[in-house]
Order: structure tokens, then sequence, then C-alpha cells
């Protein structure tokens, strides 16, 4: 096991460059999620950790070896692919034990361990089958299996649950986390589902363009998202997010917006009438007797809640409600969030206030 | 990475090795030998050599074009899964699987005017005499031809043959739904899946077609009266002829035959490189 | 593993690059492939004598006729010939010309004091001109020589109500005979196809030359003078070779020879004569009969086989001299020379000379030409003499053709009508006329032009 | 509905019987001589009066003496045959593995000059192929035809085999190398076994180029007990009078190995002849 760190790392194709610098420190049995629309780099970043990209500038280091001009082969590090990757001509079996035998592994050893990560992941019927005998949840197994008796310092997962339907998503999503937590190998885990991320990270990093916009704990980032990028990429449905001006006056402070004005809480940063960008997570917003007036236009009830789209002024909102709403479509409603939860960001650089 | 192109560069040592070794400079040489002046005068002098010209263009043109519609529409016959259809495409297969002397060379017996079974069936027949195959110079190089359909039909049909089952099933079952005819399935589903295979098959059967000596050579030698030569046969005439530098201008004759093709399939090769 | 079997194959191929070390002196023999299996065992024991006699190892191959003169073409552009090397077709078709081009070693030492044994003919048609040197010497040796004879099958004949002492022997009436006569009635008798000539007309082929300037002796025309200079300006030989082109073409146009003699090779007339499409022939050996001979000792067939075999070739075809000539004088044939060669890039000349001087001492070459069975006619006096000549009907009339002397090729005194040879004016014309109907006159002045091209 | 289906099966049929007819008559004509006996082969009849076997009874025991080495001319094709196929495969499977999985740098201009080959059509080749094997010194050895079929088989087998292998899914060799494969046991454990069917159809591919060639095998080969089956029966053409029968049971028992060949990998030869050709 170890550690992972990225210092100031680049990468150009030809003349452009898509990683413009990044920094992270993954700690000793650290579970990381990279996350991010496609085309951030995420995937990029990985590979340049798997040794599958050349590093254009800056170091990647596994504990404090500089990996930059290792083989992937002597990195110690195990890799689950988003198409799995097994190879089709091996059994279940010879597929988890490929890397082994590379290393001239004893054959005892080798069934040892394949027997172990095998029974770990339920896939002792099928060890003589061979890929395409097996389901997509089955393969994704298999894949982690390989990864698993490697016993490698770190797991990759590139997008690894990205094949499956929804509900095996999820179990596997169990699964992967449960390993991690019987294992304790440190692994850097690459998805574009921000639900994957907050559901299995011990830190998240969200990045966009090229760069780590914020890093942190999943809850940390829900609450309190560092810029206008998180803001809107993690939490599903997305965070409201409103144009408004900040006023403030005795000591109180609220925001202005389509006439309607919200109260924010005491300690609100930002200077009077600055215009700033409002954001209330959906779950936030309360129908009440004053706010901002809107008409209801979509009612989805999900059943442990309901889902309400509010068209105000221009800008549609997505509101939940717990329970079963009487809200129907056409409906006049007025908005307000608790105090608590306005987050402001700055309306030129989108930077948290 | 620095690894794998260590052992890509070592790996492709063997390939380049042979390559100058047995492509670059017999080519060179070759096109030393082809260096007098002479040699193309005598060759322009030479009655033969145009007729020789014609009759390669319309051996590379028709030949090639009469055996890929062929091929295609038989592609199309042997993607039906039937047991005796299995058991048809070994036997059609054989043309290609067995050597040309014996098959050309009882092609040829078969069409002799006389005493060939083709003329004998004719007469049986109808009574009247057949034509005489490898006499008319029109017909013969025309047999020439069929010969040369025949041999390489079954490699190209092959070939064609793949391409039509890598199309996906949908399409063919959205356009059955959409009510395709026939025709319109092919016209708007396996034709635009195969017309980059099929254009580039059709390039690269041209220009080993160009190279075809057996064909023309065991079935007419030539003849009659050296209207049938196509300049595969004509190179060799000319080596039989003790006439080297001849042989070998006739290569950098038809050179403007084969440069386009040539070109036309590296391009296509770089095309598939950047997909 | 990959790796070590990769180098395997590299060392291998390294090893099979590595030239042998000469353990032992060697020499490079190349012959046309025997007809008969006599021939190619001749060949072999006069090999093996030859090897144990001088310790000299000698590697022989053999090559198909057609293959002979490309394969020696390649081996002298790389400079890399065999030491002795004899074909069927060199003299047709390249030996005066790789003297003339300076390609040959003079083998004058070799042929001079032997010079006597040999027949007057066949030994000047292998002193040639090397335009190289400046000079004329013997630049090949002769081993074998040929003529064209007529060959046809008695009991097809007899079918058609003829007999043998039936065919004339004036040249116009000869062929009307076969023509008209015996082809008219032997298709009404048997309610065949038959034709009675087969006549060679193929471009690809020796057959059709050889035939065709047979016609043109008939019709005294010579085409070169004793300098090797072209007389076809002479309104005489152009008057000449018209009316041998008319006789020539003439028998296709009456229908007389089965149409695909237009596109025939050498063995074409052969195939056409055994399965009896055809009833005669004319043919530049006499391989048609010769065949039967070897099937009538053959001991793989079975007995009937044998038999039927040796009726055919005693009792059921003939070999014939041609026709008086049309000026009623007797035929004077035109003999080809089959030569060997010593190239000027051999490695090992002086054991070359010496097999050359083996070869052509009799107790070698007489079984090597035997045993063709009478296709080849000796080149030395000794050989003619041979009983062998005397004992069988139809090798007797070869004998008896040759010892009315004999007339070389054209190309013996201008080595350009090898070119001419090979690119076979003579049947392009035929088949300007036959095929295209072009007027003999237009096809002959055509032809005279080509002539002029390659040959002035 | 079964109507409908009678007239697909006719239909098929009536494209299924002209071609049966039309691949297995010359071949058929072949059959034909090499079960007459040497008078009735040239009848034109459909069936001979009297078939024999004696003719390849003949050719086996090598009986007539454009024959007697056919034992050994059959071997020699044979090995040359399977020489050619396995350092085709040998040097273009290393090619296109460099080329399309390693991304060797000029893998393209290689792929460029291999095609080049096709630039010269090889009957041209012939003369200046003979000057060169003369330098090396290769002459009259097989294996100056082994190199020069090689030669000529290796561009096509290298662009077949490398668009097959730009269809495989490069995730496997990323996974290989992550457990820890070195290009050279990527090669053998994962590419190899994957590229299977394409290097049998490859591999058959040369070698029934190899099997059936005429003009070089005349050219670079010489000694009667080294040449090739081809050679031996191009004697048959020069004679004036050939054993037509016993050219044609030779030429059908030399069909027989290619034909048996192609028989048992026929289930590669679709998929893997064109795996690549095929990427539209």
């Amino acid at each position: 096991m170890a550690s992972v760190h990225f210092r100031d790392v680049r990468k150009s194709f030809g003349a452009t460059e898509i990683l413009h610098g990044v920094s992270l420190d993954i700690a000793d049995g650290e579970f990381v999620v990279l996350v991010g629309p496609s085309g951030c780099g995420k995937s990029t970043l990985l590979r340049m950790l798997a040794g599958l990209e050349e590093v254009t500038r800056g170091e990647i280091a596994i504990d404090d070896r500089v990996v930059n001009e290792v083989d992937s082969k002597d990195r110690d590090i195990a890799m689950v692919f988003q198409s799995y990757a097994l190879y089709p001509h091996m059994t279940v079996r010879e597929n988890m034990g490929f890397s082994l035998r590379l290393r001239k592994a004893e054959r005892a050893i080798v069934d040892e361990r394949v027997g172990r990560a095998a029974q770990i992941l339920n896939l002792q019927a099928y060890l003589e089958r061979y890929p395409r005998e097996l389901s997509g949840g089955q393969r994704q197994r298999v894949a982690m299996g390989r990864a698993i008796v490697r016993d490698p310092k770190v797991f990759l997962f590139d997008e690894p649950l990205s094949n499956l339907d929804a509900k095996l998503r999820v179990a596997m999503r169990a699964e992967i986390k449960a390993l991690h937590q019987r294992l304790k190998t440190t692994t850097v885990y690459v998805t574009h589902d921000q639900v994957e991320a907050m559901t299995m990270a011990d830190r998240i990093a969200v990045m966009n363009e090229g760069r780590i916009e914020q890093l942190g704990e999943p809850l940390a980032l829900y609450d309190r998202p560092a810029n206008l990028f998180v803001a809107e990429f993690i939490g599903s449905p997305a965070m409201n997010l409103l144009d408004a001006r900040l006023r403030r006056s005795d000591g109180a402070a609220w925001v202005e917006l389509a006439g309607a004005r919200w109260a924010l809480a005491a300690g609100a940063p930002g200077a009077d009438g600055q215009q700033v960008k409002v954001g209330v997570r959906p779950e936030h917003l309360r129908l009440g007797a004053e706010g901002l007036a809107g008409e209801v236009v979509v009612v989805e009830p999900t059943g442990a809640g309901t889902e309400l789209v509010v068209q105000c002024d221009g800008a549609s909102l997505t509101v939940v409600v717990h329970g079963r709403s009487g809200a129907r479509p056409g409906d006049r409603v007025l908005l307000a969030p608790g105090p608590d939860h306005v987050h402001l960001f700055d309306a030129s650089s989108g930077a948290r206030l | 990475m620095t690894s794998m192109q260590r052992w890509g560069l070592a790996l492709l040592v063997p390939y380049v090795l042979l390559f100058l070794v047995f492509v670059l400079y017999p080519v060179l040489y070759g096109f030393w030998l082809a260096r007098s002046p002479a040699a193309y005068a005598k060759l322009f002098e030479d009655p033969v050599f145009f007729r020789t010209v014609v009759n390669t263009l319309v051996f590379v043109v028709v030949a090639v074009n009469v055996k890929f519609v062929i091929a295609l529409y038989l592609s199309g016959f042997f993607v039906n899964t039937r047991p005796w259809i299995r058991w048809l495409s070994v036997l059609f297969i054989l043309p290609w699987a067995v050597p040309s002397i014996p098959t050309i060379f009882s092609v040829r017996f078969m069409l002799n005017p006389e005493w060939g079974m083709v003329n004998s069936i004719i007469f049986r027949l109808t009574g009247a005499d057949g034509p005489n195959w490898l006499t008319d110079p029109t017909l013969a190089l025309s047999m020439s031809m069929l010969v040369h359909v025949w041999k390489s039909l079954p490699f190209w049909t092959l070939i064609l043959i793949a391409g039509r089952l890598a199309i996906p099933k949908e399409q063919y079952e959205a356009a059955s739904v959409d009510g395709a005819t026939g025709w319109q399935q092919f016209r708007y589903v396996t034709w635009p899946s195969m017309r980059t295979l099929y254009l580039t098959s059709t390039i690269l059967s041209m220009i080993w077609t160009l190279g075809d000596f057996n064909s023309v050579y065991l079935l007419t030698g030539g003849g009659p009266a050296d209207l049938t030569h196509v300049l595969a046969t004509l190179g060799i005439r000319y080596i039989r002829l003790d006439q080297l530098e001849q042989a070998m201008a006739t290569i950098v004759v038809s050179m403007p035959l084969v440069l386009p093709l040539v070109w036309f399939m590296v391009r296509r090769l770089s095309r598939d490189g950047t997909q | 593993m990959k790796s070590i079997g990769l180098y395997t194959v590299a060392c291998a191929v390294a090893l099979a690059f590595a030239q042998p070390a000469a353990a032992q002196e060697k020499l490079v023999v190349w012959f046309t492939k025997g007809f008969y299996a006599a021939e190619d065992k001749a060949l072999d024991d006069m090999v093996a004598k030859f090897e144990k006699k001088t310790g000299v190892k000698v590697e022989l191959s053999r090559y198909a006729v057609q293959e002979i003169i490309p394969k020696t073409v390649a081996a002298l552009d790389a400079k890399n010939v065999p030491d002795v090397a004899f074909g069927h077709v060199y003299d047709f078709q390249v030996t005066s010309k790789w003297a003339y081009d300076g390609k040959l070693e003079d083998i004058s030492d070799v042929i001079n004091p032997i010079k006597d044994k040999f027949l007057k003919n066949t030994i000047e048609t292998t002193h040639l001109w090397n335009d190289a040197a400046k000079k004329r010497a013997y630049y090949a040796f002769p081993l074998e020589q040929q003529t064209i004879h007529i060959q046809y099958w008695k009991d097809m004949l007899a079918e058609a109500g003829f007999k043998e002492s039936d065919i004339p022997k004036n040249w116009k009436a000869y062929w009307d005979f076969w023509c008209g006569k015996v082809q008219t009635a032997h298709r009404k008798k048997s309610g065949k196809r038959s034709f009675a000539v087969g006549h060679p007309m193929g471009v690809d082929s020796t057959d059709s030359f050889y035939s065709f300037l047979t016609f043109m002796d008939a019709h005294n025309v010579s085409l070169v003078d004793a300098n090797g200079k072209l007389t076809v300006d002479d309104p005489k030989v152009k008057k000449g070779l018209t009316a041998a082109m008319k006789d020539y073409t003439d028998i296709f146009t009456r229908g007389c020879t089965p149409p695909s003699s237009v596109n025939w090779k050498d063995p074409d007339n052969n195939v056409a004569f055994h399965n009896k499409t055809i009833m005669m022939t004319h043919n530049a050996t006499i391989s048609i009969v010769s065949k039967w001979v070897d099937d009538s000792t053959n001991d793989k067939l079975k007995p009937e086989e044998r038999e039927q075999a040796k009726k055919n070739a005693t009792e059921l075809i003939a070999t014939a001299a041609f026709p008086n000539k049309p000026d009623g004088k007797p035929f004077v044939y035109r003999a080809a020379v089959k030569t060997g060669v010593m190239f000027a890039d051999a490695k090992n000349k002086k054991r070359g000379k010496e097999f050359i001087a083996f070869i052509l001492e009799d107790e070698n070459l007489i079984p090597f030409v035997e045993g063709a069975l009478g296709r080849w006619y000796p080149v030395t006096k000794s050989g003619v003499a041979r009983d062998f000549w005397k004992n069988d009907p139809h090798r007797l009339i070869v004998h008896n053709q040759f010892s009315a002397g004999t007339v070389p090729f054209e190309f013996t005194r201008n080595y350009k009508f090898t070119v001419l040879n090979n690119e076979n004016v003579w049947a392009k014309a035929m088949n300007r006329v036959v095929s295209e109907k072009w007027t003999v006159e237009k096809a002959v002045d055509e032809m005279i032009a080509r002539i002029k091209q390659v040959a002035n | 509905m079964s109507w409908k289906k009678a007239g697909t099966e006719a239909r098929l049929l009536l494209v299924g019987i002209p071609v049966a007819l039309w691949s297995a008559f010359p071949i058929y004509h072949i059959f034909l001589f090499a079960i007459s006996s040497k008078d009735s082969a040239f009848s034109g009849a459909l069936w001979p009066a009297q078939p024999t076997l004696r003719n390849f009874g003949a050719v086996f025991k090598q009986e007539h003496f454009f024959l007697y080495h056919f034992w050994q001319q059959m071997w020699n094709s044979l090995w040359i045959a399977a020489t050619v196929g396995f350092l085709t495969l040998l040097i273009a499977t290393c090619a296109a593995f460099a080329i399309s999985r390693l991304r060797v740098r000029g893998g393209r201009l290689v792929m460029n000059a291999a095609l080049f080959t096709y630039f010269i059509p090889a009957a041209f080749l012939a003369v200046p192929m003979y000057k060169a094997m003369s330098v090396y010194g290769l002459l009259n050895s097989s294996w100056s035809l082994v190199l020069a079929m090689v030669t000529l088989a290796s561009p096509y087998a290298i662009w077949v085999l490398k668009q097959a292998s730009d269809k495989l899914p490069w995730e496997l060799d990323e996974a290989a190398r992550i457990d820890g494969a070195t290009p050279m046991q990527l090669f053998r454990l994962v590419y190899l076994p994957l590229m299977l069917p394409s290097l049998v159809a490859i591999g058959t591919y040369a070698l029934l180029l190899a099997w059936n060639e005429y003009l070089y095998a005349f050219l670079l080969l010489s000694k009667e007990t080294n040449v090739t089956l081809a050679v031996a029966l191009g004697h048959f053409l020069s004679a004036d009078d050939s054993p037509w029968e016993l050219l044609m049971a030779t030429g059908l028992l030399y069909g027989l190995p290619p034909a048996a060949i192609y028989y048992v990998f026929r289930r590669y030869m679709v998929g893997g002849l064109t795996a690549g050709a095929v990427k539209a």
C-alpha cells in the first residue's frame, strides 16, 4: 500500500495542453474519486499514473518513488477498465492469474490467490468459463478479481461501472466500497457520475478543463462548493442558480431577485450591491407564504418525495419536497430557502464568496 | 514507452531488411537496366507493343470489373446459411486453391475447336461447329480473361463475403421495417458499407492482375499472331528474345498504369491510420 | 522464447547466405530436358563417366525447352552463368546473337583438332562472327541436327480410298491431292470432321517458321546472300516470297488444316495427329513416330498397348520427304544445327572445354543422339554412318534427306534473323492473310518492311 | 409461407447450380484426362470409355521419366510452401504488431514501402530478382525461391494483419502491460492467440501463393531434384509429345494438398483473411 502524489502534472498532445498543472496527494489507503465531465482530463491523469501515457511535465510519485520513467509493469498498480479488457482467449482463472503467471509465481501461490479473490468476489463457480460466457456484472467482477489477485500498491478504476445497467451499478458500487474497506488499498477511481463519487469516495477531486476545481470530502463539496462549476456538478438534481444582487443593511443581508428577496444568514460575505449568483439546492427550497413567485410546470413524484419544476421569471427552478405534495401544474407558488442554505458566488469569477 | 519503441523497431527489422534486400535493390537494378533510350525506341517500334498496351488495359479494366461485379453478387449468395451452400463454397474455392498449369491447360484442351470438349458438346447439341475459341484474337483474349476470372474470383468473393458479414443485422432489419425491397436494401444498406472495401479490393486486384502471367501465357501464349499479349507476357517474351533492356523498359512504360493505383492504395491506407 | 525463434531463423538465413566452402572442383552444366528417357540416361552416364575420369563434380540441371532461354538470359545478366550450356532452341534464337555481342567463349582450340569428324554443314554453323572482338571463330559446338519431314496416317489414307502410290510427286498436285481429294473423300467415308493437313501457323511455335521457310525454299527464295546481306529488295525474291506465302496460306483458306492451327504451339500438330484430327503434317523432326517407337518398348505399358504402339510405328504411320519443288527439281532441306555454348563469363573454362571435348567423343555423343530415337540426326560422320539410320524405315527417310545435302538457316549468315524467327514475322504475315483477310501481297509487304527494319 | 420459401430456395439453386458447374468443370476436365487412357483422352467425350487409375499409379511409382523425381519434387513444393507460409507469418506478424500495437515511429512509412512492392508487377521483377539472388549467392538454393515468395506475399500479409490488429481493443494491451507483460509477452500471450484466425488465413494465403508459383520457381531453381512440382509440370509443356494424361493426373495430385489445407482451415478463411480489410 502506498501514497500517491501528483506534482504540477501537465500533459500536452502536440501543441494542445490538456492538463494544466495538477497537484494532488493521496494518502495511503485512501479512496479518491476523480470526477468531471468528459474531456476534463480525469482519465488522462489516471492513465498517466498507470504509465499508459507519458507525463509531459511535472512528477508523479508512488510513495517516495518518482515513476515518470517507470514502465507500467514495474509500478505495482492494478487497473480496472471501463470495457473490463478481459483476455477473451483465457478462462476466468487464467485471466485472474495472468499477472502472477507473468511474474513466474509458483502454481500453488497463483491458485491460492486466485481462489481467494474468487471467494471474495463470489466467482468460484465461474473460474473455468471464458469471458464471453459471463454476464456484464460477472465480467466486471472478474476485472476486479484480476486487480485483487495482484495485491498491488494502488488500485486504479477507469469508469468501471458505466457499462452496467442502473441496478447493477448500485450493487457494484457497494461491492467496490466494501472491498476497499476490507483491503484498504489506496484507490484512484475515475467516473463522470457524481453520485458514484459521492457514495464511494473518501475524497473527491472535481476536475474541469484540465484542472482540479475542488478537492475534499464528499459532503464538504456538497455543502460548500468552491465555485459555480462544482456547485452545479455535485448533487442531483443539480443546484438551482439565479442571478441576483446582494444587499446589506443594518447588519441584515439579503439577495434581491425578480422582485423578491431572500434573507441570508448573518455572517454572509459580500458587499452591498454586488452582483452575485445565488445557489440553492432543490431540497432547500420551501414553498411558503413569501419569496420568489413562480408557476409549477411539472410535478414528478419519486415515491419518497416529489420533484417540482417551477418557472420563475424566465428561470426554471427545481424543488424537492419530502413526501407527497399537493401541488398541481399551473399552481402559483412562492419559493424561499432557509437562510443557512443559500450559496453565493461571484457573478464574474464564479468563485464562492 | 521506450521499451515499446525499442521492441517495435526490432520487430520491424526483419521486414525492412527483406524490403531493402529483395525489393529495393532489384527494383533499382531493374530501372538501371531500363536506362537506355534505345530500348524505348525499339519498344515503340515494335508493332506488338501498342496492341499489348491496349490488351492490358482491356484486361485490367474489363476482367477485374466483371470479376468484382460477379464477386459482389456471389458474396450475397454465399452469406445464405444452408448446408448445401456451405458445401458449394468448398467446391467454389477450388479454382483458387489448385495450381495454374494443369487447370489452364485443361481449359486450353477443352476449348480446342476440333476435338475439345466444349465444341464437341456444341456439335452434339446443335450439329454446328463451335467458335474458334482461341484463334480469334478477341475471343482468345476474352477466354484469357475468363480464365483469370475463374481463377481469382473465389479469393475476392471470400473477401466480399467477409465484408457482408461485417454489416450489422439490425441495419437490414431496420431497412425491412422501413419497407425496403431487396434492391433497395442493397442500395442503401449493403453498398454504403461495402463501397470502400469493394474499391480497395478492386484496385489491389488490378495491380495483381497486371502481373498475371499465367492466364495469358498458358492459355494463348500471346497468340494468335502476338495479338493477345499483355505487358506481363510481353516482358517475358522479350527476355526469351534475349532483349532484357526492352523487357525492363516495358516495366517503366507500364508505370503510368500502376502509379495511380498504388498511390490510391497508399492513400487509402493512410486514411485508415487516422481513423 | 520468441526472440530465440527469431534468432534461429536469422541464423538459418545467414547460413543460407554463406557461400559453401569449395571443397571440390565444380562444373555447372545446363541442358535441355530430353524428350525420351534414353536421352537423359545417356547424358547421365556421360556425366558420371566424366566425373569419374576427372574427379570434377558436375552440377547438371535440365530445363524445359521454353524455359532455358529466359533462364540463360537471366544468368547472363547476373554474370552467374553455367560453364557449358546446351539448348534445343539456342541456334534458332540466340547463339549467333550472343556470339556477335561477344558473350561467348572462343572454343576453337577444342573444335579445331576434331573439326574433320563433323559434317561440313554442322561445323560451319558454329563458326560465328564476334563483333566485339572483330573476329570469326568457333563460338559454339554442334551436338545434333534436325530437318523437316512429312508424316501421315496410312490407315486414314486408305480409309479415304487411296494408296500411298497415289500421292503425287509434283508440288502443286501434292497439296491438291491432300487438300482436295483425300480430305473430301475421308470426310465422306468416315463421317468425321477430319482435316488433311496439320499446318502449323502459331506465332509461339518453331514449327511454323520452320515450315514456312521450307515453303520458301520450295520457291527458291533466299533472303540473304553469302555475306548475310538482305536480298529482299530483289523483285525476284519478293515474287518468290509472295508465292510461298500464297501456297502456305491457301491450305488454311481452303479449309484443309484445323482452324486452331493459326495458334498452334509446337506440340499441337502432334496432338492433332495422334488423335487423328489430321491425316498428315509436316514437322521439323520425326517426333510423331518416335513417340510410338518409344512406347513400343516401354515396359510400363500394358502388352496390348505396346502392341498398338508398335503397329502405329511400323505399319500405320509413314514418314516421307517433301514433294519436288514447283520447278520440278528435288528438294534441298534446311537443317538446323543444335548448338551448345560456353560463356565468356564461365568460371571453370578449363574443365568446361574438357567436358565439351568429352561429350563430342563418339562413344559419348552417339548414345545421346540415338537416345532420341531418330528425332535428332548426328552431326558427325561416324554418327551418320551407323546402321541405326538404315535399319528403320522412318530413320532411313531422314537419313536420305540429310544425305542429299542440306542448306543452313539465314541466321547463320545474319544473326538478326534469330530475332525475326523469334518474333515470327512469317507466322504474323500468315495471320494477316488468314485471320485479318489481308491480301497476300500486302502481308508480304509488311513482312519485308519488318525484315528490313530488323535485319538491315 | 412455404411457397415463398420454396421460391427462395429455387432462386438460390438457380445461382448455385451454375456456380457449381463453373467452378467444377475445368477441374472435372482435368480429372477426366487423369482417368483416361493415352488414346481416349482427346475424344471430347464427357466420360471416358474405359476409365482407369493407371495414370495415378504411374505417377506414384514415378514411372515416366518426366516424373522420376515426383516424390522429391512434391516434397520440395511442400517444404518451400510451408517455409514461405511460416516466414511470411513471422515477418508480417512482427511488422503488423510493431506498427499497429506498439505504434512504432516510422510504422506508416514501412507500410507504404511494403505497398510499394506492388508498384512493380511480379512478372516484371523476375529478372532483377534473379540478379539479386545471384549477388547474394542464393541462386539454386531453395531459399532463393522461399525469400522471393516471402517478399511477394508479405505486403498483403502485413496490410491485412495490420488492419486486423487495429481492431483488437487497445485496452487489452494496456491491461497486459499493467499486469506486467513485456512487449514480447504481450505479443506471445495476448496478441498471437487473438490474431489466430487472421494468422491461419494469411499463412494459407502465402502457402498457396508459393505452392502455385511457376515463373519464379523455374527461374530461381535449377536441379531437377531441387525444383518444385510446378516447374516439373512445365517439362510437359516443352516436349513435342507429352503424356497429357500424366500431366493431368500429376496436376490433380498437385492440387490436393492446397485443397485439403483450405478445407481444414476454411472456417478461419472468411473471417481471418479479411478481418482488417472490412473496415469501412
